[in-house]
C-alpha cells in the first residue's frame, strides 16, 4: 500500500509527528468553534493554501487539492445558497475546504512510521490496564501486511471461477471469505509461536 | 505438428515491465506433459494461458485449435484446471454444492443423484454436507479433482495437484491424472511424477529450456539447479 | 448472553484480516457530490459485526480509522489522511465503530440465525450509523439536518442490498467455516473446556 | 532417558469428540527428528504441541524440560516453530520489519545493523524495504526461517518447510534446518529430507506407530501406504 507521504525537507516536515497531530485537532475544534464570518473564511482558506503550498505542494499540487474538492465545494455551496444563504454558503463550505486543505498538509509532510510512534506514545496509558502498547501498533502493520494477501486471495477466487467456467456473482465473496479466516487462523498461530501479540 | 493439442508460437508475457515468459515455442501432443523448472521461473504462467486465465503480451497460444484469449468461455468450457491449493478452488460451502455448481448442464432432476454418484467414485460418500474446511487434505483435492473432471473436459491442466499430499494421496491423484483418457498436463516439482509422463518441458527464467522424454529433461533440471 | 472470554490477543488476526477486508471493499465506490459516498466498506462493517462480535468488530473498524488516520489511503476510492476526520463523513466512520458494536450485541444475542443476523444489520450496520452521522454532516457542513437526513435516501437501496448480502454472506459462511464463529452460548456449554476452549485457554 | 529434549507421555488430544492424538508417548533425543505419516495422521498435532499450539486433553507433554501447555511463554521463547505456508508467517510489510520484530529483545540502536546481517546471511541483502508481497515463493520462506532462527532458539520445530518450494530452494532450506547446532523436529512429506534426518517418527491415524532410525521407518510408511 502507498503511503500519501511525499518526501521532502520543508518546515513541516521536519516539525515532529505529534506537534503537527496537535495543530490540526485544535484548528479543528477552534475552527468550527468559533465561525469566522465570510471575510475571516475568505482568509482562511488562503492561510491553509499556503500551508499546503509551504509543503512543497507547488501550485499544480494546490490547484490538484482543490481540483479533488470541487464536487464538494459546488454542490455543498450550491446547496446552501439555495437553501439557506450566499454568505452562509462561503462560511460553511470554506471552513471545510480549509481543514481539508490543512489536513493534507499534514498528510503530505508525516511519515507513516512516525505517525504509528504517536499512536504508540498515545497508547502508552494502556499500559496500566494491563494492555501492551505495542499491540495496537502491531495490529496496524498487520493489516497493512494483510491488504496484499487479501487482494491475492481475490484474484484466486476470481481464477477459480473463470477456471471453473462459473459466474458465482456476489456469492463469490463466501469462498474468499473463508480463505480470508483460514489466513487469519495461520497467521494467529504464526503470531502465538512467535511469543508476539499477548 | 497439426495434432498438437496445444500450441504456443513465440509467446512473451510481460507484467510490469517483467517478462515472466520470454518468446516461449511449444507444440505438445503426448498423453501426458510434466511441466518442471525452478520457483518463479514461468510453469504456472505457461498453464495458466491455456486456459486464457493470464494472456499472452505478443505471440500466439492455440488450444484444442481455439484461442484462449478470444475465445475464452468455449475454452474453458473443454480444458478443465487444478490448482494447487484446493481451498483456493472449492467455491461453495459444501462438496454437494461445489459439485452441483460444476454439473450446471445437467438437469435439475437428476443432479442430486449425478452427485451422490460422484461423491462415492472420488471415496467421499456420505460426505456431501460436511463443512469443506473439515475435509481433510487429501479429501480436498480430490473434491477439487472430481468437480473438474465431472465436467468431462477435453484436456486437463493441473498446477502442482500433489504437492500437498502424503504417499497415498499424490499416488491416489497422479494415478487419476495419469490415467486419463485425454490429454493431461502437470506442473510440478515431484520429479518421480514427472518421470511418469510421456514427455517433459522444462522452464528455466521464463524461457523454454527443454521438451523431451522426461529422464533426459529431469537430468538437465537436476543440472541447472545444482 | 456470554460474551465470548477468548484473549482479545488471540483474535489479533482476525482482527486485523476483517480491517484488511474493509480497506479492500473500499475500491467499490460511487463517489456522490455531497462528499459522502456510496461504498462497500459498510459491507464489511456488517460482515465484521456478524463474524467478530461485540468486543471485536469496533476494534477492527478502530484499525482502518487508525490507518487513515496515518495516511494510508485505505477509505473509498483511496482515500486518507486526517482530512477523513474532519470531513463531512466523520460521523459516519464514528457510526461504523458503534454499528459494528449492535450488530455483534444482536447476532449474537442468541443462536445465530438469519433473522438474528438480518436484525442486527439493518439496526447497527444503517439505524446506528446514519444516528451518528447525519448530525456531523449537518454540523460539518452547516447543511440543516432535515436536509441532511433526507439526502440520505441515496444510500438508503444500497445499505439495504448490503444487509441483505451481510447476512446471507454470514449464514454461507458459518456453514462453510464455522470455527471461524465464536461458539453459540448452547453450544459452548456443552462442549465444556476441550477442543478449541483449550487453544484458548492458555 | 533423562536427556529427551522432547518428552510425550500418553498424550490424546480430542477435538469436537474426534481424537486426532491417541495415547502417543514419545521421548525424542536424537539432534534431528523426522516426522512422517499419512495427511491427517496427527503429525501437525503433534508438533504444535511441541510450544504449545496445542494442548492436549490429558497425559503430559515436557519440551526443554518445561510444560508448554503451564509455561507456554517461556517454552515459545525458547522453541522456534517454522510452518509450511510463509504467507501467513510474515507479520510485517517489510524484511527489515519483520526482522526487527523477531529483535524484541536487541537494543534498537543495534536492531538496525543486526537486521542488515541476519538479511546477508539469508541471500535477502537489499531486500529489506521491499513489500514481502515482491519476493518470491523461496525467498518468503527464507525470510520466515530467518525470523525464527535470528531469535537463537534451543528448539527448532518446522512443520513441512519446503512443500511448495523447487529443488533448489527446498535444499537450501533443508541443508539450513538440518545443519542447526540445536535440536531439531522436522515434519514432512518428503522422504529424502526424512532419510537425512538422524530419527525418525511414523504417526497413523493418530497413533504413533513407529520411531528409529530412518531407513526402517520409512519403509514401514511405504508399507502402510501401499
Ligand atoms: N500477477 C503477477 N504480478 C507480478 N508478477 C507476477 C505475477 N504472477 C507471477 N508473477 C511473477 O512471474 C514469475 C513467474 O511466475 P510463475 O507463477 O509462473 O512461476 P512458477 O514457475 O509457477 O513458480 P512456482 O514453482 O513457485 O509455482 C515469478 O517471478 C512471479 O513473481
Ligand atoms: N481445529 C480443528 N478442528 C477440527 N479438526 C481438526 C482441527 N485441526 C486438525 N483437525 C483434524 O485432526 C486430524 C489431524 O490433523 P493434523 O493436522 O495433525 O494432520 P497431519 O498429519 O498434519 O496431516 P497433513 O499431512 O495433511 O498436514 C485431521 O483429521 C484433522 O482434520
Ligand atoms: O469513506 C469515508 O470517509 C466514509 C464514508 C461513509 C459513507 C456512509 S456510511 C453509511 C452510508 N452508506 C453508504 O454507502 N455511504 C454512507
Ligand atoms: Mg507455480
Ligand atoms: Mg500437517
Amino acid at each position: 500500500m502507498i503511503s500519501l507521504y511525499q518526501p521532502g525537507d520543508s518546515i513541516l516536515h521536519r516539525i515532529p509527528a505529534g506537534a503537527k497531530l496537535l495543530g490540526l485537532a485544535l484548528s479543528a475544534l477552534v475552527i468550527s468553534t468559533v465561525r469566522p464570518g465570510a471575510a475571516g473564511t475568505l482568509v482562511l482558506l488562503g492561510v491553509a493554501s499556503v500551508v499546503l503550498l509551504v509543503t512543497g505542494a507547488g501550485v499544480r499540487g494546490l490547484l490538484l487539492a482543490w481540483w479533488r474538492l470541487r464536487w464538494l465545494i459546488l454542490v455543498l455551496g450550491g446547496a446552501l445558497v439555495v437553501f439557506v444563504s450566499p454568505a452562509a454558503a462561503v462560511q460553511n463550505t470554506g471552513r471545510v475546504v480549509a481543514l481539508l486543505l490543512l489536513a493534507e498538509a499534514m498528510t503530505r509532510t508525516t511519515r507513516t512510521g512516525d505517525l504509528l510512534d504517536v499512536l504508540r506514545r498515545l497508547f502508552r496509558p494502556l499500559r496500566a490496564f494491563g494492555v501492551d502498547p505495542e499491540t495496537p501498533a502491531l495490529a496496524v502493520s498487520l493489516t497493512i501486511t494483510m491488504v496484499p494477501v487479501l487482494a491475492g486471495l481475490l484474484e484466486q477466487v476470481r481464477d477459480a471461477q473463470r477456471a471453473r467456467g462459473v459466474r458465482l456473482g456476489v456469492r463469490a465473496a463466501v469462498p474468499l471469505l473463508v480463505l480470508a479466516m483460514k489466513h487469519a487462523d495461520d497467521v494467529g498461530d504464526a503470531l502465538t509461536a512467535r511469543g508476539i501479540g499477548r | 505438428m497439426t495434432d498438437a493439442h496445444i500450441a504456443f508460437d513465440d509467446v512473451s508475457c510481460v507484467v510490469d515491465d517483467v517478462p515472466i515468459l520470454r518468446s516461449v515455442t511449444a507444440r505438445l501432443s503426448a498423453r501426458r506433459t510434466a511441466v518442471i523448472g525452478a520457483n518463479g521461473s514461468g510453469k504456472s504462467t505457461f498453464a495458466r494461458m491455456m486456459n486464457g486465465l493470464r494472456q499472452p503480451t505478443s505471440g500466439s497460444v492455440r488450444v484444442l485449435g481455439l484461442d484462449p484469449a478470444a475465445e475464452g468461455m468455449r475454452v474453458r468450457s473443454r480444458v478443465g484446471f487444478v490448482f494447487t491449493n484446493p481451498e483456493a478452488q472449492i467455491l461453495l460451502p459444501t462438496p454437494a454444492e461445489d459439485l452441483a455448481l460444476s454439473l450446471g448442464s445437467v438437469p435439475r432432476a437428476m443432479r442430486a443423484t449425478r452427485v451422490e454418484q460422484i461423491l462415492e467414485q472420488y471415496g467421499l460418500a456420505g460426505r456431501g454436507d460436511q463443512p469443506v474446511s473439515e475435509l481433510s487434505g487429501g479429501q480436498r483435492q480430490l473434491l477439487a479433482l472430481a468437480a473438474v473432471l465431472c465436467t468431462d473436459p477435453q484436456l486437463v491442466v493441473a498446477d502442482e495437484p500433489t504437492t500437498l499430499l502424503d504417499l497415498r494421496n499424490a499416488r491416489r491423484i497422479a494415478d487419476l491424472l495419469l490415467g486419463l483418457a485425454v490429454p493431461t498436463v502437470i506442473v510440478t516439482h515431484d520429479l518421480d511424477l514427472a518421470a511418469r509422463c510421456d514427455e517433459a518441458v522444462l522452464f528455466d527464467d521464463g524461457r523454454l529450456v527443454a521438451i523431451g522424454a522426461p529422464p533426459g529433461v529431469i537430468e538437465m533440471y537436476r543440472r541447472l539447479s545444482a | 448472553m456470554t460474551p465470548d472470554r477468548r484473549p482479545l490477543s488471540a483474535d489479533l488476526a482476525r482482527i486485523a484480516v476483517f480491517a484488511a477486508l474493509v480497506i479492500v471493499l473500499g475500491t467499490v465506490m460511487v463517489p456522490l457530490p455531497s462528499g459522502v459516498p456510496i461504498t462497500g466498506q459498510t459491507l464489511g462493517v456488517m460482515l465484521a459485526g456478524l463474524v467478530l462480535g461485540a468486543r471485536r468488530a469496533p476494534l477492527s473498524i478502530l484499525l482502518v480509522l487508525a490507518l487513515a488516520a496515518i495516511g494510508l489511503p485505505v477509505l473509498a476510492g483511496g482515500r486518507g489522511g486526517l482530512g477523513s476526520f474532519v470531513g463531512p463523513t466523520a460521523g459516519y466512520m464514528l457510526g461504523w465503530v458503534a454499528g459494528a458494536v449492535v450488530i455483534g450485541l444482536i447476532a449474537h444475542s442468541g443462536r445465530f440465525t438469519w433473522w438474528r443476523a438480518a436484525t442486527a444489520t439493518l439496526i447497527g450496520g444503517i439505524l446506528v450509523v446514519y444516528l451518528f452521522g447525519i448530525p456531523v454532516q449537518a454540523a460539518v457542513t452547516g447543511v440543516p439536518l432535515d436536509l441532511t437526513a433526507l439526502s440520505t435516501i441515496a444510500f438508503l437501496p444500497g445499505d439495504l442490498i448490503k444487509a441483505t448480502l451481510a447476512t446471507v454472506l454470514a449464514v454461507a459462511l458459518r456453514r462453510a467455516y464455522p470455527r471461524a464463529f465464536p461458539k453459540a452460548v448452547g453450544a459452548r456449554a456443552a462442549a465444556g473446556a476441550a477442543g478449541t476452549g483449550a487453544v484458548a485457554a492458555q
